[in-house]
């Protein structure tokens, strides 16, 4: 009941458009910016790729798109533009019409993201259940369909398992199925090959991938992992302590990064060139969002700050056509 | 699925076979034994006459040995005799037993159609007022002395109102349904305020676990509204634990009921129970605290068949 | 080959029972390290490599004495260890060192990291409690940490801290083997340099001898000088870093390099990735446990078990790139 | 993401302390059994004070109503009723007390023996407590209470004691009291027996003993108080129940459950004879059951914030 659409839109234009959005966590140490001014945006057919390190606020700026985030947290600020709609600003019950119909989302873990008790045929059906008001038979018959269109062998027989039934790689394509079936516009992954093996995970990025051609799906790729990053995303977003620090296409921020951030990822890796004695390491430790170092929040880390750094924060500016940075140093 | 039943059914047994025998054994340190109680009532028996008597009941053999002979006769069918209802041990039980039975059936229907809702209401918005008021209750409910709370239910309906009996059964033939019914309400309503407050919380605290799981923010991501998330993705997890734990209820369930039926003399198992200890009525003791756990064991039995039957990841195989 | 290998494992196997409970359960045997043979000469880093259930961690731990193996040998330092029993084992202890993936589990929350890191002293009865502390703060510093950091708890350090915590109290009893599993993949991106480095400067100063567990084969690339690369319980391919990377044989260890992620390659292009799931070592296939999913696969691949060959310590378990006759 | 304390200086027990004192129901519950343990534990001095005595009968003054000299009114033998309610609160907290703690101190044992060593002893001992937790409780203790100490060959002057019922109810309570706590740290102590520092501490050769009493105990501890406070308010429940039903603390040792038994006779003569006792131990049992949720939410690692 899929078939291929074409994907006439005008690249430029965006499916999804996140401005300045702000996240907030009232804790007891106070309020905590998770998200600070994040903005970027998705065109429809195109995948963006959102890099960061643990509690950098990646994910929690995925989660605010569909108005997921967990209290104590609070979309204070900014615009989510989705289709003329601003999502930070609708109703509750407009943002279930839209999660899992025209913006998906899937997850790392495909074992805990998945209902143990229900079959993996009936979880991909809900979806249809919920949005199309299909009758059973029919959504299970749909069910099934996308199951074996996203690769699970005798799919019929399948439909009927239990999440704890599947590897590890089939559990994350029955997310990918259920996130899916209803053709959203918008595909949000957030850590979707974390939790998988090296060959499984390019099983799966080679299935979105196929997944974007088909339908046309703007997707917002989020992983730790530069690697792959750079072999899914057409655009690259790096964050580092709430805030986006860089943006780029991704063949340009991997060949020349601008920030020193994103430079310091990038060599710290072991790569594939000759052996290093030492691997070229950032100094010191993930900040804490409680605790970021006044001005630049990268600066008690880099290996440029002066103390213009330390006085003023920099914004994200342009550097270069496509591209943005927010760095005092960085050369353009 | 069958090889576990066998399994759990053998181990009900060993249970059983133990308890039968701890029993027994305890049975026999309780104060005088049937051959004193005859020489209390006949003053005319002698010491001789008295170790004849002891003798011939096989009361001078050793414990294991009187057990055995005890078991034996216990599996031929033969469950000796009541001193206290002066008929054989089954004939006095099984009126009591269908009346305990009749009010555990109706508590425990009560306190789960009003417990789990309770607990769900509550785990939906945790720290909410909602959740605060139906957490003092249950509390309260927890925490009141049960045998106190049917005091205080008999003063306020017996003694003040005068609209309930305090105690007892219809009399045979008591015609009309009002008539039976009106000797359980107090018991019902006792019971079921001991109980309904731990059956909340077990639901609050499964709710509130099932509701922090990844697949209910799935399940809200697929579009899901509230009443599909908690209704459909998170009762059917929350169910597992507490089918556990209220089964493993079953033995506190009837300790309230021996509670309750002594205060409000209910002629049920606890009652008897209750009566056959302290009236030296050690056969019928023996034989109705077995009969108890038997039906408890039943009850953990029939549980875990309800939980393979929520749970797919269990499989007996 | 010079000299007495720290450790040699030889036809190493260890399976666990599956299946439910209680004397009418069905019952079978999980094999999760199948006559696995290696040896680690010193100052040598051996990596093993391959996807969740290969069986690594597994085969570390049967080698650190922490799970007995169900068959096979492991000699230390010349000397046979299974079967010997704790208090043998005990002196042994202090020469082989394990450090875990994830620093969150491996430090006891209710110990302050002073006590932590001389905990294995003070197992061992070396030094008065001055004396330990003192060592404790000695070693702290080595690894990247302040004396005042003593008296705090593992949960107020980051993890990158905390892995250094935990090697601060690998090495406190002077190893000469450290098994390292998952040393630095639940570390952020910007810390494992830093971990990895640390790891090397005490390779370097200390002597020691590295069996290191990793899935991922940059890191092992970076680190390692010899890999071996574990698949369903067997090692299929081992040979020095770089010749593997370079030119790998086996079929598994090609499709694990390609399969591996590598920055700047530009978007994937699609799939040449390899089918299929890994089997259930519950219902391992039978010949080559590869052949469901492997390319090159012929029939003799379905019938019969390829043994581990070549020369030059590049040895291969594969019927088709070790030729042979068909 | 990254919690907001994970580099601050504080200790584990400072947060705790500080989501108690959230708990407002847990501080009242606090609040109120300081005071109850406080009256019960100078009842001697109240005594004194107040020109009271436990023991002595009135017969010319029996059901007097609440006044200067019996503030609380007195019983069928004119005996004061307030002074005999705090002589029962002290029997009935310490029965509770001692017990719950002898049953904690058994069913810790037993679960860290069943969880740490694991295979056929857990089964073995897990097996026996699930048997004990299947039997029915009520009866059961019944049926110990009832036992004739004589028969059991134990000393007559313990035997003949005033005290002996005390020292029964206190035994059999710990009896079979002790499965909660069992399959509590039978179930932790496996899970942490799994985690690395465990395995880490074997690994530099740490004996089993050490093993479970430095690593793995202090890491069961919270949830074992929380369920042993929860557990001390059953307790006197039981008590209370046993020395209703006759069987527990024999008269004219007051006690909480004793005193009722009196009133249920005198139930359509002088009802309110059943309003104190029964009171107190409610009060006493909820503010345990606040103080040990209260405990939980603060002591949960789960907790939210």
């Amino acid at each position: 009941m899929l078939e291929a659409i074409e994907t006439s839109q005008d690249p430029t234009a965006a499916a999804l458009e996140v401005r300045g959005l702000e996240v907030v966590f009232a804790t007891d140490a106070g309020p905590l910016k998770a998200a600070d001014k994040v903005s970027f945006a998705v065109p429809a057919g195109r995948t963006l790729g959102l890099v960061g390190e643990s509690g950098c606020g990646k994910s929690i700026s995925a989660l605010a798109i569909l108005g997921l985030v967990p209290p104590p947290g609070l979309i204070i600020g900014g615009q989510i533009l989705f289709n003329g709609d601003d999502l930070a600003s609708l109703p509750e019950r407009r943002m279930e019409d839209i999660r899992g119909a025209r913006v998906s989302m899937i997850f790392q873990e495909p074992m805990t993201a998945l209902n143990p008790v229900f079959s993996i045929g009936s979880q991909v059906a809900e979806a249809l259940r919920i949005h199309r008001r299909t009758s059973r038979p029919e959504a299970w018959k749909a069910a099934v369909e996308m199951l074996a269109r996203v690769g699970i062998a005798d799919a019929d027989a399948r439909a009927g398992d239990y999440p704890h039934q599947l590897s590890g790689g089939m559990r994350q394509r029955a997310m990918i199925a259920m996130a899916l079936i209803c053709r959203p516009e918008v595909l949000i992954a957030d850590e979707p090959t974390t939790a998988l093996d090296v060959t499984t995970q390019a099983q799966i990025l080679d299935l979105m991938m196929a997944m974007q051609r088909d339908l046309g799906l703007a997707i917002l790729f989020i992983s730790h992992d530069l690697g792959v990053i750079s072999e899914i995303a057409d655009e690259v977003a790096v964050m580092y302590a709430g805030a986006i620090v860089e943006r780029a296409p991704a063949g340009e921020l991997f060949e020349r990064p601008l920030h020193p951030y994103t430079q310091g990822l990038i060599e710290t890796l072991p790569g594939t060139g000759p052996r290093l004695p030492r691997l070229p390491a950032i100094a010191g430790q993930v900040p804490d969002l409680g605790a970021l170092p006044r001005g630049c929040r990268f600066s008690d880390r880099c290996p440029l700050a002066d103390d213009e750094c330390g006085a003023s924060e920099p914004t994200l500016a342009a550097a270069g056509e496509r591209r943005r940075v927010a760095c005092w140093k960085a050369a353009p | 699925m069958s090889r576990f039943l066998l399994h759990r059914l053998l181990q009900s047994l060993v249970v059983l076979f133990l308890m039968s025998f701890v029993i027994y054994w305890l049975m026999g340190l309780m104060p005088g034994d049937p051959i004193d109680l005859m020489i209390s009532a006949d003053p005319k028996i002698t010491s001789e006459d008295a170790a004849r008597l002891r003798a011939l009941y096989g009361l001078d053999k050793p414990i294991t040995e009187r057990y055995l002979n005890w078991l034996g006769a216990a599996v031929g069918g033969d469950f000796g005799f009541s001193r206290l209802y002066a008929k054989p041990v089954p004939e006095a039980l099984l009126p009591a037993l269908a009346n305990t039975v009749r009010l555990l059936g109706i508590t425990l229907f009560l306190s789960l159609l009003i417990g789990l809702p309770a607990g769900m209401a509550a785990a939906i918005r945790p720290y909410s007022k909602t959740d605060y008021t139906i957490n003092l209750l249950a509390f309260a409910g927890i925490s009141l002395p049960a045998f106190w709370l049917a005091l205080l239910l008999i003063i306020v309906f017996s003694v003040f109102l005068g609209v309930l009996p305090a105690g007892g059964v219809a009399a045979l033939g008591g015609d009309g349904f009002w008539d039976q019914a009106k000797y359980l309400v107090l018991p019902v309503a006792n019971l079921t305020i001991a109980s309904v407050g731990g059956h909340t919380r077990y639901m609050r605290a499964a709710m509130i676990e099932a509701l922090r799981q990844d697949y209910i923010r799935t399940a809200r991501a697929k579009g899901a509204g509230p009443a599909r998330v908690v209704l459909g993705h998170a009762l059917r997890n929350a169910l597992i634990p507490v089918v556990t734990i209220v089964s493993l209820d079953f033995g506190f369930l009837f300790s309230g009921a021996l509670i309750t039926e002594t205060v409000f003399a209910y002629p049920g198992m606890g009652k008897l129970i209750f009566d056959a200890i302290m009236g030296n009525d050690y056969n019928l003791a023996l034989v109705a605290l077995l009969f108890v756990t038997l039906l408890i064991l039943i009850g953990n039995l029939l549980a875990d068949l309800a939980y393979a039957w929520l749970d797919p990841r269990i499989s007996y195989r | 080959m010079s000299g007495t290998p720290v450790l040699e494992v030889r036809d190493l196997c260890k399976r666990f029972p599956v299946g439910g409970k209680g004397p009418f359960a069905d019952k079978s045997w999980l094999n999760v390290v199948n006559a696995v043979s290696f040896r680690l000469d010193k100052g040598e880093t051996l990596a093993l490599v391959g996807e969740s259930g290969g069986g690594k961690t597994t085969l570390a731990r049967a080698a650190a004495m922490l799970q007995p193996p169900t068959s096979g040998s492991v000699r230390f330092e010349g000397r046979e260890i299974t079967g010997l029993d704790n208090r043998s084992l005990k002196p042994l202890r202090r020469r082989i060192q394990m450090i875990f993936q994830d620093p969150y589990g491996s430090l006891n929350p209710r110990l302050p990291v002073g006590a932590i890191i001389a905990e294995p002293l003070l197992v061992h009865g070396l030094g008065d409690k001055a004396e330990r502390r003192q060592k404790a703060i000695r070693l702290a510093e080595q690894v990247g940490l302040k004396a005042g950091d003593m008296s705090r708890y593992p949960h107020q350090f980051s993890g990158g801290q905390r892995q250094r915590i935990a090697i601060a109290r690998a090495i406190a009893l002077q190893p000469c083997l450290i098994i390292a599993d998952e040393p630095v993949s639940a570390l952020d991106v910007s810390i494992q340099g830093q971990v990895l480095n640390l790891l090397r400067d005490l390779r370097d100063s200390r002597g020691l001898t590295y069996l290191f567990i990793s899935h991922d084969l940059a890191v092992v690339r970076h680190f390692a000088d010899r890999v071996a690369v574990m698949y369903l319980g067997r090692i299929v391919e081992t040979a020095a870093a770089e010749t593997l990377f370079d030119a790998p044989r086996h079929p598994y260890t090609r499709a694990l390099i390609a399969a591996q992620p590598v920055i700047g390659r530009g978007k994937r292009m699609a799939a040449d990735c390899l089918p299929g799931d890994p089997p259930s070592p519950l219902d391992p296939p039978s010949g080559c446990p590869f052949h469901p999913r492997c390319p090159l696969a012929e029939a003799r691949c379905r019938e019969s078990k390829p043994e581990l060959e070549g020369e030059g310590g590049h040895r291969a378990a594969c019927h088709v790139v070790n030729g042979g006759g068909t | 993401m990254r919690g907001p304390m994970a580099d601050t200086a504080e200790s584990m027990m400072a947060l705790a302390l500080k989501r108690f004192r959230r708990h407002r129901l847990a501080i009242a519950g606090a609040v109120v059994l300081a005071v109850l343990a406080s009256l019960a534990a100078t009842a001697p001095l109240i005594a004194t004070i107040l020109g009271l005595d436990w023991e002595a009968v009135d017969l010319l003054n029996r059901f007097a109503p609440s006044s200067a000299a019996h503030p609380l009114g007195t019983d069928e033998l004119g005996r004061d009723l307030f002074i005999r309610l705090l002589y029962g609160g002290r029997i009935s907290l310490l029965v509770g007390l001692t017990a719950t703690v002898v049953a904690a101190l058994i069913g810790t044992a037993i679960g860290l023996l069943a969880g740490f060593y694991g295979g056929r002893l857990d089964a073995l001992l897990m097996r026996f407590t699930d048997s004990v937790i299947a039997l029915p409780l009520l009866p059961l203790l019944i049926v110990l209470a009832a036992v004739d100490l004589d028969k059991l060959g134990l000393p007559p002057s313990l035997v003949q004691s005033q005290y002996v019922s005390l020292y029964r109810i206190i035994a059999i309570v710990a009896l079979v009291g002790w499965t909660t706590v069992a399959r509590l740290v039978r179930g932790a102590a496996l899970t942490i027996r799994e985690r690395d520092f465990v395995l880490s501490a074997r690994g530099y050769g740490a004996g089993g003993f050490r093993i479970m009493t430095v690593h793995i105990l202090p890491n069961l501890i919270s949830p074992v108080i929380v369920a042993t406070t929860l557990s001390v308010g059953n307790v006197i429940l039981l008590e209370s129940v046993l020395s209703f039903l006759g069987l527990g603390i024999q008269p004219p040792i007051p006690s909480w459950g004793n005193l009722l038994t009196n009133a249920q006779e005198l139930i359509w003569t002088a009802p309110g004879l059943a309003m104190w006792p029964g009171m107190l131990i409610f009060i006493t049992v909820i503010a345990l059951n606040f103080l040990g949720d209260g405990l939980q939410d603060a002591l949960d690692p789960k907790a939210t914030d």
